[in-house]
């Protein structure tokens, strides 16, 4: 049932009505609204119920064990929630003056301090909105580079064919060409096909290390010194920053410039997609380039960094600071984990991704690279199964919902058929992991057994398998009364 | 350890079923020389409790203000439902809805809410949401350029808010997208057509329209769409979303509706919160619609025709298309979205008319008040929806210090954004103004006008 | 599965913990506690996991319907939870000076005052943590009076058979004989009973108007007559309170003393079966012995009321005030809803009854009292189908549930044989009454059609019908490991 | 209409259905003499900006001190998931669980609480708790009552919370049960076997022990307990839950462990709140089950065998029983369980034991930082537990007033409760004080001293 069915004309929600009526008005008759506006009039219990019976059809990391690669679905401390919805942060207007929101500040302050020292970059901007911004903000800042160098006949960004759909898009959007280089059968950028794409007509290449196959990039230096040798720039996609916090600096492999997730890394909630953060970093020579506002530290007083600070930035990609509560998240976060926390984020987080693959190869499932370490992550290949049975990662995928598992990633990343991109995150127990591949185990068993029941799961959710097709067919994007 | 559950024991087995020694062993094919040494800028950890009380503290400092501030970011009562239901775990930890079947909460919810945009700016489409009103408009830009076959040009009226027309030259410069600036008559606040004429003899992709403008001012809405759809350009309207239960929505604008909405969301309960998040909201016409960047929800059914909602349009996304995509966003701000739909259900059709009516009325009793003050004028003649600019007879920052002193923030100065407007003061009114409140205002502002009078 | 199933030994929440050690001890050694506690070590993921997981087992106002008879559940304004959680209302000592407290004590002081205005009562004290607690001050109280005046004789408390069983049950902790009276056809107290009754022994009448069988007593000047001329006192038990809030004042009624329960008629949650309030209002002759402490303004100051101030009274009956909380909550309902919102509460809480009553009795339902106005409650009795089909009021409560219905009250008042005392509250709207008497229908053809099926529901819970028996008999009250 | 969601058709509907021509109709059976007229003390309804506005400013107004005022109400942090997740609808807005089938998310919670209550207190059984600690008391005497058939003496000793005798006197008072006072050492500040001498000659139902006591002392419980138990009589513990975590619990006093446990749940995650909500806490010997009142949940099967939970042993309770009920209660503290058991797993036994052992530390300190000032020193010698008794050089009211101007809200004056205790305070520590509110609180005492130097 949709809220606008709990609708009824006249119903009155009052205790959010106004108690005195506005008496004055002075707008001319042709620009005042004559249409009505479909919303609900509802009563707030009606609301309330509505929304919190919705709430219940979803899984959650407060519910379920979600095991997704690539987008680290980790625990979300409710600490870090109540501390950014204290009164004073909520009710601070964006462009109240500096000097009333010192506290605020630090927070913020602190926390660029911070994510430039995990990073090993020279300077963090906090204001992107997400990770795809992020990139935008990095690779604009590979271009302002270039430009701010007279060099004009860098066009091209080298993308691994492995990378996340965003790498390639980034480029597009900031007008590069992008060159796609292959990846070898251990899963590692082929570095024939990186010599051979690199050249004067360089602007950067994007990497994501660990790499979105579950891999750490072990010849990452030699491709700094290649694309580096060429003019080029090296962007860090920190989507995998979880697998290697604390343990290797993307500044120290090389890279010039870097955006960190804050939203899987730093553990700000996903909220159904969003809002995310994505702070960038930036080695020595990008520095003139950052987005503004940042915050500075001067004579024990906090303020906004502008363009009058930083001349030569790219500008604002925001009309405030980006997302400044999700950032409050992260520093909280940040400061309970403290200096060793951060350590124990990457090791965990590979102690259960190595486990995890290690018991799903012992229950019979094909491994992507077995013969690698599991970073964060890891990609179990149903090529096999689909080939002898016709079942498909998808289907194992909504077989899992039935169980109470969220479904891996599947069809990601594209090089790899039929898999199963999986991580599970530090904040996850060993029995969790055993109970999940105890429901592997189960449904390989129904693979062969009920075959044709696995194919048209789910079973036990409210609803059965949905038709996407039709979605995109006939379009339906509204309610109509 | 914070948030890990590995037991010492735990932590063996594991290990003896991978067949590693140790967990640094699991990080052997990480070179060695990149190993990082010790971290020096992160602080040791802290407990809850101790995090907690630092955080109460700052939030002490910062403190509390009667703000007059407006320019984008509004401060309205949010109801008490609406973030106790948008934190709940199954809304706040959940993941984007690609599972459909375990995310129909989340995907109705956002069906719901472009049900709700589209009528609210009077279009056919919504998406889910895009991450503020600036990047919202860079959206609606780079839709209209792809729209337009043959101009790169887009004609941006300098009443636009100042930040949203940085972010968009920001963000369309390096696609050779032009961005043209339109001036606007300095006695009504308004661009006027003759202000449009000079750059109408060149194709151009879209006209922007803001409603109302940076200035509070209203504009003169229908001329500019028919002028723009005339010249066979898009219409981008750039709205308060609270102003819409008021104003006629941009669907309706001049002969044919303007063809793409934008604007900032925040007005639809999501606290201020010193500048996010907040949420960019976009509608647009429906032959439009496969050129909308974002996510998109749509109604289907399942195996058994019961009605159900997924994401769809797909194929226009990153992860599908890569570098073909219509844009390289991947998420929304779906927290945002949540609260600002609970906010439109509680509020209803009523409610958000008293909000904005109740705004409007505020302005004009605190513009009246403050008009009395010697030496303080309107700087505009044109109709204002919730904010007016002021002229004030002395220095703005300086006035501004003195007001803040007496726990009140009253404005923006606009010479930081317009060099030529010396001594003006934007200044917002909305439904959490008291009476009191603009007596106090305007009292307080009398005493401090004394020394310049 | 148990919290305790989740525990490990040795997972510890560390960001729960101190990051330094307490150094100093001193406590003899025989006075240390050297035994295991029993609670789980587990991971603040897997604590939220469960309890978010055990909450949505719950139905509740948020959720459901609950016209649950006499228990008055109406939606409880998520306002009044936000305002009373207010930091600094949470973060204040009981103890702390009253000049630290002067805006919780305003809202105490002027609670107060409002309650005296709606019941018609001198004086108010917010004291009582429940109604049960406010039935014991309020017999307290009687039993005061009587001792002050030398009454000793007065050893009996009367009351309806119809009566809530705390009623009879506070008496005897009062110290009082219960002597109890029978009801009419028509749902009144029997008068010619009453009357038989009273005499010099008769300390007070317990009464619930309307009564529990939802029906205004309608002699009930007569009855305060009758009872005071006997030199006894009127309890006004205010369980339904809710049916006439702002059309009639207990005061006027008669009554000397009476209990308002809060998280009836004023909303306050129930949380899972409390905490609840319930203030006491006495009349003129009972004010000495209000129970302390109350809120005095004077001089624009607000003060606690203590024993020196009111040298007569029953005492304390609380470590400190009461639920100051759940008064705070009480406070911002009623000032939400105004001096106009107290009646709207009778008048819709009657309509929704008096509707449901008019549609289930076409429906095909035996309503208890047909020939009377509900008040914002009605009986339906199901003699007749149990007769015929052996389907009890407790099976078809148990069905509704099914249907996504909490059940009514069933079982009570007993003198109804096969029961269902149904209370909508006014904050239901006509949809929910409709789609409630349609399930209610279905069920009607089930009992029919299916009787095996219906006596054997629920069927669509998370568990099948409970075995009460085995619990009461094979007692397992806690866990062991 | 707040709340009230009828339109005006929907009353016309229901109306016509009811054959009623208007909703005062159906007050008809009402003698129109008893209608009331206008109410005159109820302000006009508020919107809840309005409202918003008012309970913020108050709380604004109280503000926050740095607070070491125990006395039975104790300042302990609260993990931020502990209300997060007790306010869900699901919790807060749900009935008592009758309907088990529809309430097993309370149920279980209800059991897991009681099994965490029983290990803390080391006895057999607890209820699902009951209004507060000083009430719990009260009926722990009246069970005590029931259980001994001879007598109806209970012996308190003075050394227990001044209220909680007050409540406790007012409740038992009634039924002819007498409550008898027992003097305590003014040296150590215990109860001492020679003060209850005196008192065993006659029969008697149960001695109450506190553990820790009001001046936060530790009483010789494993005596007192004996002693009580040589004379055929039941031993009430009234404790301090956070305590448990570092002191015998009750069931382990003595030879045989006491028989009923009794105490203030509010340290275990419930906030001041300048009172309450509260909870207290019962827990028996399993012998006693059955003259326990209140709530108890017991584990059962359901029609497939499957577990599940239901309240059970209601047939003590008054809704059955009526006036033969072992007690008019018919709540608990449904909700603040719900975060008392929250609060304890996210602690679990090692959170429990570092809260209490902080507590206790920082009082050690506190005392030993104070006792250096001219003038103050411990009152009793007796070992403490986070609270500490301290005679100052003046008079105490005015001590704390001048410490409160400070910032700093100082204890108890224990003149209040004990006459005999001149210019003594009551101070108290928990977890919540750093080093630096100790030496602020010292350093400040100090200063404000030298007056009486």
């Amino acid at each position: 049932m949709l809220i606008f069915e709990h609708s009824r004309p006249g119903r009155r929600n009052r205790s959010q009505f106004s108690t005195t009526t506005a008496e004055k008005k002075n707008i001319p008759q042709n620009l005042l609204r004559k249409s009505p506006m479909l919303l609900p009039e509802a009563s707030e219990m009606d609301v309330v119920r509505h929304y919190t019976r919705l709430s219940q059809k979803n899984f959650s990391i407060d519910t379920e064990f979600y095991p997704l690669g690539s987008c680290t679905m980790k625990y979300n401390p409710r600490a870090c929630n109540a501390l950014a919805m204290l009164p004073q942060f909520l009710a601070r207007h964006p462009l109240a003056p500096e000097d009333t929101g010192q506290g605020f500040l630090a927070c913020m302050y602190e926390l660029q301090e911070i994510l430039k020292d995990v990073t090993g970059m020279a300077g963090v901007s906090l204001t992107p909105m997400a990770g795809a911004q992020g990139e935008l903000i990095g690779v604009m800042m590979i271009r302002a580079y270039h430009e701010a160098r007279g060099d004009k006949k860098r066009t091209e960004i080298i993308v691994p064919d492995a990378a996340h759909g965003t790498n390639p898009a980034t480029a597009v959007m900031c007008g590069y060409k992008v060159v796609e280089i292959a990846t070898d059968k251990e899963g590692n950028v082929d570095m024939a096909a990186l010599k051979a794409a690199v050249g004067p007509q360089t602007a950067g290449l994007m990497l994501t290390n660990p790499s979105t196959l579950g891999v750490f990039e072990k010849n990452v230096s030699e491709m700094s010194r290649i694309v580096h040798d060429a003019g080029g720039l090296l962007y860090y996609d920190g989507a995998n920053l979880n697998a290697v916090l604390g343990k290797v600096k993307p500044g120290d492999m090389g890279f010039d410039v870097i955006h960190i997730n804050l939203h899987k890394t730093f553990s700000t909630p996903h909220g159904g997609g969003g809002p995310g953060a994505a702070p960038v970093g930036v080695a020595e020579r990008l520095l003139p380039y950052l987005p503004v506002p940042m915050v500075a530290h001067e004579k024990g007083v906090y303020r906004w960094l502008t363009e009058k600070d930083v001349p030569h930035t790219i500008g604002r990609l925001s009309a405030h600071m980006g997302n400044a509560g999700v950032l409050l998240r992260a520093y909280v976060y940040v400061r309970l984990l403290g200096v060793k926390g951060m350590n124990r984020v990457s090791e965990y987080a590979t102690l259960n991704a190595n486990y995890l693959m290690a018991e799903l190869s012992k229950a019979g499932f094909e491994i992507a690279f077995p013969t690698r370490r599991a970073s964060h992550e890891f990609i179990v290949t149903l090529k096999d199964i689909k080939e002898k049975t016709g079942v498909t990662a998808m289907n194992l995928a909504k077989r899992l919902l039935d169980k109470g598992y969220h479904a891996p990633t599947t069809y990601f990343p594209i090089l790899i058929p039929e898999c199963l991109l999986i991580e599970p995150a530090e904040t996850e127990s060993k029995e969790t992991l055993d109970a999940f591949t105890a429901a592997m185990k189960e449904i390989l068993v129904e693979i062969q057994e009920q075959t044709e029941m696995v194919k048209s799961a789910p079973h036990d959710m409210p609803l059965r398998k949905l038709d996407d097709v039709r979605a995109a067919r006939e379009l339906d994007l509204t309610w109509k009364p | 350890m914070p948030f890990i559950p590995h037991t010492e024991e735990d932590v063996k087995e594991m290990l003896a079923s991978i067949g590693a020694s140790s967990i640094e062993e699991l990080f052997d094919e990480i070179p060695s020389d990149l190993k990082t040494g010790a971290l020096t800028r992160v602080p040791p950890g802290m407990s809850e409790m101790e995090i907690s009380r630092l955080m109460l503290e700052r939030a002490q400092a910062d403190g509390f203000y009667l703000s007059f501030i407006g320019a984008g970011a509004y401060e309205h009562h949010i109801p008490a439902a609406v973030w106790q239901i948008t934190t709940r775990g199954e809304f706040y930890s959940s993941y984007t809805p690609y599972q459909a079947e375990a995310s129909q909460g989340t995907l109705q919810l956002l069906y719901e809410y472009q049900t709700m945009m589209a009528s609210l700016t009077g279009m056919d489409v919504s998406n889910a949401s895009l991450y503020d009103g600036a990047t919202a408009l860079a959206e609606a830009a780079l839709m209209a350029v792809r729209q337009h076959k043959t101009s790169r040009r887009i004609l941006v009226p300098r009443t636009v808010h100042p930040v949203y027309r940085k972010v968009l030259s920001a963000i369309v410069r390096n696609q050779d997208i032009e961005v043209v600036e339109i001036p606007f008559c300095p006695e009504s606040g308004q661009v006027l057509l003759e202000h449009l004429e000079p750059f109408g003899q060149e194709d151009f992709a879209a006209l922007v329209i803001p409603q109302p403008n940076f200035f509070g001012v209203l504009e003169q809405v229908d001329a500019m769409t028919d002028w723009a759809h005339a010249k066979h350009s898009s219409v981008i309207a750039a709205v308060n979303p609270m102003s819409l239960a008021m104003l006629v929505p941009p669907g309706e604008w001049g002969a044919q509706g303007a063809d793409i909405a934008v604007g900032e969301g925040q007005p639809l309960g999501i606290p201020l919160s010193s500048g996010g998040p907040y949420f960019g909201f976009m509608t647009c016409k429906h032959d439009l619609v496969r050129q909308m960047p974002g996510r998109i929800i749509g109604r289907t059914v399942d195996l058994d025709n019961k009605p159900g909602f997924v994401l769809t349009l797909q194929a226009r996304e990153q992860h599908i298309r890569r570098s073909k995509a219509t844009s390289n966003i991947c998420t929304n701000q779906g927290l945002m979205v949540t609260a600002a739909t609970i906010y439109m259900s509680l509020l209803g059709p009523e409610g958000l008319r008293q909000v904005a009516a109740q705004s409007h009325a505020n302005m004009l009793q605190l513009a009246e008040q403050l008009e009395q003050l010697p030496g303080v004028k309107r700087v505009y003649s044109g109709p204002c929806f919730h904010e007016v600019a002021l002229t004030l007879p002395g220095p703005v920052n300086e006035i501004l210090q003195a007001l803040k002193e007496q726990g009140i923030l009253g404005g923006l100065n606009l010479q930081e954004h317009y060099p030529e407007l010396e001594n003006a003061l934007l200044v917002c009114t909305t439904e959490t103004k008291t009476a009191d409140d603009l007596n106090k205002y305007s009292e307080m502002l009398g005493k401090i006008l004394k020394k310049y009078g």
